[in-house]
């Protein structure tokens, strides 16, 4: 696969490059790479990790309960909770009605209850008739009533767009979660990442959103059950994916395996590039970016969502503030445009494909001031 | 149940004759030709996809032809396919939706009286209310068609409706297809109580709930609920029960949740054979008008596939173009990048 | 309307004693003190504003003297002063809400049994069905009440409630006050059909439509219902017509909407009169008696007004510290940079 | 009133201000003064510009129709609509049930019957019962139907906190709005804006979310309904209120007020700042943004909205993409805190207050690189 776009772009001629960052891109460092030999690592698809995942919370957590949409006898139109109504029985997965305001406000009964309720909206765009009970309720029940009725609800929306869906079944809606006060949002982007972001998520006294990238749900990777980041720690914060010292690549859900091909394209051209999964969209990981950005002094950020007011506006305003001394050039952000999510082909126009990101970069690299 | 009073329906009161029933049945069977060969497109890659609506050609194609399109407006969801068939729709527009070409379909809504194809469930429930509060503003005697499943009527949505239409006395039309699925959920899971007609009561609105696989109930009873409406009484509420004898929709797989033998039960007697035996019976119609009307749904089906397999891509500008009516700097300025670098490329 | 089955209703069974009703009679009167006090509050300046429930007394004190708090839940609206009251809510901590103080109010929801003020119109009925589901799934006996108004009734949650509770068999009471007002909206141009009651039977639920005013038809009905849901029979749906005979807040001025004669008329008699009138017809109480309890009624208005005024602005830092169970970076570094920023002034 | 915040700060000491900017600061260039003089201008509250506007548009435009709860009989209850009903019938002018979403896919019926709506939600915390209706149908209708079916629905939402209101009577879905593709968003920061930009708005043939900041309802200014705009034309774009030649105050609806007080403050310890009061928060009048700042080289942008996410980023990021090179400091924003809005006193603390914007004046004006 060439790369046009990138070819002639010289980053190596930017004297102040700074000469201390390591040169790894080659190395490819990928967050789950170092236990890749262990032998409790297996291979799986992001489905298949998400169901790992919710199996072992309903078995360890006898206050969990699941339920939707089609969640129990169907397994949910993309079997997240396959098989699991028939082992943990309808009282613990259930299938409801089809109101996805009932099913948050009920969300919230429940977790008043003492119960962790794992609800899942079907698909992104079913999540707006939902939004008063998330913002105005789950949002805010811990604060309201003053820290006595903990929210402890996992809602989960499979999320984004890429796999030619009707209308309102490619919505990305993190801006609108991340701005929301009492909410947490979290997103993987891989079989590994979803196991342990989910299961993680699923523990939290307070609500998360987890937003999963329908689009790789099928993707098969190694997930390491014991591992859950490198770290050693809980899976917090943001995880670089591949280090490198020219740019940093910001991108969460199915975009992040988008940013690793792209930084694999151009490697070619001698363009080391660094891709952080920012994984949490709020609270965000200020430090991680700042952290790279330092080191790369470019960043472009990626994502599905239209460009206005999108979380990308926020991580560039973020990398701005605490990188301003060091930045080369304004951060760049390679997003959806500002239309209704478009049917069939014009998906491939509307989601940031390599060429854009690339061009992105471009415009960063190439940046002059003056 | 039948809550509606027995008033004078206008022009279309009185039995249909046999023409108009050979007239539905070659409607019936155009709609099942072209919904059963819909399948076949996407299995054979023309389509991505498609939400069949076997088995609802009477609860389609009956409403559907109470319809008067010269005053009266049709909100339709993802699987009125039948509807839009005996309303005269553009038929290569309306089935575009499923090639993805255009979310709401190609077909000109404004022109065809049918809104654009709905993908919200229950989405477009209250757009019917507004427009037929805007006959009342008008003075106008248009009705207000509103198709919703049974898996729909659980949503909020559609008690605002019915409330803000009775309160309003808005000329509405409420027409469910109970089929007895929201996907995977049995309508006994779904519909407290069982019935969305029953529902109507506590609104102060009538409702009918009538056999939706016999097409000339559901001529008769939409014609009563229009005329209803038209004069001025306010929204009615039918619930024509049926039954989704095939999938959910192409990506569905119904053998996860329900059996070959329910689904026999479940089904009943072919809406289609069923009037194929009454046409017989009262002798309105013969073999050879049978083969007739097949052998014009075959046609009809084949003009329609060449026109689906025909259609390109909308054009990438259509995306920036169409979202607003006066677009705006920052809008135009994607739209200049966009064009950049897909050239570029 | 009663259509509740006429079934067992456990220990509460049976006619309220005299001793009851002059219980009742108390908590009317300290309720009716403490809400008429309340605007006088905000005519001195000690609270903002209010939301008074005057002539709602015997629909609230009769419902919530229902409620067992060792084992049910309550959920309020922003108007549920006389249910707190009953239920033994701590009241300074309850009317620190209407100081501003907090918005959910400083009481306990968790050990007094009643979720903290909700103002989002219908924005709790969802919660008590959830919270009703979770006995079943433990097997437990604890029955939600749940209270809202003719104006709420036409939000979609309401209906999504009532489905879902009624699919589910979920121990719900839904406890509507329709005192004939949403503000400036008469019932009749709210609540289509004119009965929220009506509704009921739409989703296969008893209803029982009751004088509001009535506070032993109250207590009763509200008895009735708890154990019908007790018993795993599902929900009950209670309409109290009552009147609300002040400003929808003190910040309203009804004037703009209705007459003094019509206000009058709608009101009917007075529910803390009536008791009034039953005590003395049945010998259950003498004069002395009511000078006692509007003597303790006032006792305790003071000293709820004394909590009250003593209460101060609750610190800055709790904006942070009570988003989260778990805070995060962000967070903290927001409240170090409020505390160093208003430190500094 | 003293500034101690400002006290010695420096803005001359920089050595690269722009010697050829206007120093007006003085004479004060609102938008409106220029016309003070002339007959047509009346003083009146916002409250009054709001109702005249809407008055007009009713005489103007048959198929305008105005409704929602409490709208009628009592003229809202802010009395924005009173007596317009009376005036106007209540067929032009009407009461609905009490459901937003109710309120909102009504108003898609009527816009396809060829009608103009003027909804109102009554309060901004209950526009998200609707949000499901604005952004599934409203937003998208236009798309959906290729244009064969706009939806020209003025949505009136009494925005933004510090009246001291109940729960969820004080929000700010700036950051919403503007996120999603197919709504025009704007808000007017006086009298004279709103009657002109509420006359303009439901004279469009899209959907304009209206924010109206009802803690200026009460305050009065001059209204000249002769002139729109000092550019003669439509209130387009954003609008300089004050001049100012070392720091721009970029800011929205009731803060608008405030960034002219803090200014005015500012001035005392010769700092002269530019006040940008935004009024369009969809489309973001770019131009407007980098002609100021390329002047003025530091930006505050200042909204009540939470931070995170919120559309203080996506202003910053436009700064920063368009003066990277001339800008001083990052931006800087001064906005609510990430928790929901608070009860009674704590609004003050949570609502950016003039010490506040004045710290972040004086974190930009001292920013030293390095
Ligand atoms: C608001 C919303 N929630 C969920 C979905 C996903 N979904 C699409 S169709 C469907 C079932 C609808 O059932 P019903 O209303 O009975 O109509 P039917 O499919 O039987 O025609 C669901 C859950 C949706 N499209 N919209
Ligand atoms: C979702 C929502 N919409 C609007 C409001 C504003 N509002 C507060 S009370 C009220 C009227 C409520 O009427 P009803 O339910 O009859 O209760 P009542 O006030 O009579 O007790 C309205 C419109 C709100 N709080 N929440
Ligand atoms: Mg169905
Ligand atoms: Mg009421």
């Amino acid at each position: 696969m060439s790369n046009s776009i990138l070819e002639g772009v010289d980053a190596e001629g930017d004297s102040t490059a700074d000469s201390t960052a390591d040169s790894t891109a080659d190395s490819t460092v990928k967050g789950t790479a170092k236990n890749a030999e262990s032998p409790a690592t297996t291979v799986m698809s992001m489905q298949q990790a998400l169901n790992r995942a919710l199996d072992e919370v309903l078995a360890e957590n006898p206050k969990a309960v699941i339920f939707g949409e089609d969640c129990g006898r169907l397994g949910g139109v993309f079997r997240i909770t396959d098989g699991l109504q028939a082992k943990h029985g309808t009282q613990r997965v259930f299938d409801t009605p089809l109101a996805e305001s009932g099913i948050l406000g009920m969300s919230v009964g429940l977790a008043m209850a003492g119960f962790h309720p794992i609800p899942e909206v079907q698909f992104d765009g079913f999540a707006y008739p939902a939004i008063n009970q998330i913002v105005c309720q789950i949002a805010r029940m811990n604060y309201r009533s003053r820290g006595t009725m903990p929210m402890p609800i996992t809602l989960r929306v499979p999320s984004f767009g890429g796999i030619r869906a009707p209308e309102h079944h490619g919505e990305s809606l993190e801006a609108l979660f991340a701005h929301v006060p009492g909410l947490k949002v979290v997103s993987p982007s891989n079989p590994h990442e979803a196991y342990h972001l989910l299961k993680y998520a699923a523990t939290r006294p307070d609500p998360v959103i987890f937003m999963e990238p329908k689009s790789r749900y099928w993707q098969k990777g190694e997930v390491d059950p014991g591992n859950a980041d490198p770290s050693g720690g809980a899976p917090e914060g943001a995880k670089v994916m591949r280090e490198g010292r020219h740019l940093t690549l910001v991108a969460w859900g199915a975009m992040v395996a988008r940013c690793l091909q792209v930084a694999e394209l151009a490697a070619e051209d001698g363009i080391e590039i660094e891709v952080l999964d920012l994984r949490w969209l709020k609270p965000i990981d200020t430090a991680a970016l700042a952290a790279s950005v330092r080191k790369t002094r470019r960043a472009v950020v990626v994502h599905e969502a239209p460009l206005t007011s999108g979380l990308g506006a926020e991580v560039a305003q973020l990398i701005t503030q605490s990188c301003f001394d060091t930045l080369k050039a304004p951060v760049e952000r390679v997003t959806g445009f500002d239309v209704p999510y478009p049917s069939g082909d014009l998906e491939d126009e509307y989601i940031p494909n390599i060429d854009r990101i690339l061009f992105g970069i471009q415009r960063v690299l190439e940046y002059k001031r003056g | 149940m039948d809550t509606l009073p027995l008033a004078v329906t206008g022009d279309d009161a009185g039995p249909l004759t046999p023409a108009q029933l050979r007239e539905l049945y070659s409607l019936m069977v155009a709609v099942r030709h072209l919904d059963t060969s819909a399948i076949a497109w996407q299995r054979q890659g023309i389509i991505p996809g498609y939400a069949p609506e076997l088995g609802q050609e009477a609860a389609q194609v009956g409403s559907g032809y109470a319809v008067d399109t010269t005053r009266d407006f049709v909100f339709p969801t993802y699987r009125e396919m039948g509807v839009a068939r005996t309303m005269g729709v553009d038929m290569v527009g309306y089935m575009s939706t499923h090639k993805a070409t255009w979310h709401g379909g190609l077909y000109d809504p404004v022109e065809s009286r049918l809104a654009p194809i709905q993908a919200v469930v229950a989405g477009s429930v209250l757009h019917a209310v507004g427009w037929a509060h805007g006959q009342t503003l008008e003075q106008k005697d248009g009705v207000a068609l509103t198709y919703f499943g049974d898996g729909a009527s659980s949503q909020g949505d559609v008690h605002e409706a019915m409330n803000f239409a009775a309160v309003m006395k808005a000329p509405v039309v409420f027409f469910v297809q109970n089929n007895g699925w929201a996907i995977s959920v049995p309508t006994d899971r779904q519909v407290a109580g069982g019935s969305v007609a029953a529902r109507a009561a506590g609104y102060g609105m009538p409702a009918l709930q009538i056999d939706g696989n016999d097409v000339v109930a559901v001529v008769e009873a939409t014609r009563r609920a229009f005329g209803h409406a038209r004069s001025g009484n306010g929204p009615v509420l039918i619930e024509a029960m049926t039954y989704r004898r095939g999938p959910h929709s192409t990506s569905d797989d119904p053998g996860r949740y329900r059996s070959l033998d329910e689904e026999r039960d479940g089904a009943g007697a072919d809406p289609l054979e069923r009037l194929k035996q009454r046409l017989l019976a009262d002798g309105a119609a013969d073999e050879a008008f049978f083969a007739d009307a097949l052998a014009a749904a075959k046609a009809e089906e084949e003009q329609i596939r060449t026109g689906i397999q025909a259609l390109g891509s909308r054009p990438g500008t259509e995306m920036f173009d169409l979202v607003f009516q006066e677009t705006t700097p920052a809008l135009q300025a994607q739209a200049a990048n966009w064009r950049e670098e897909s050239e570029h490329v």
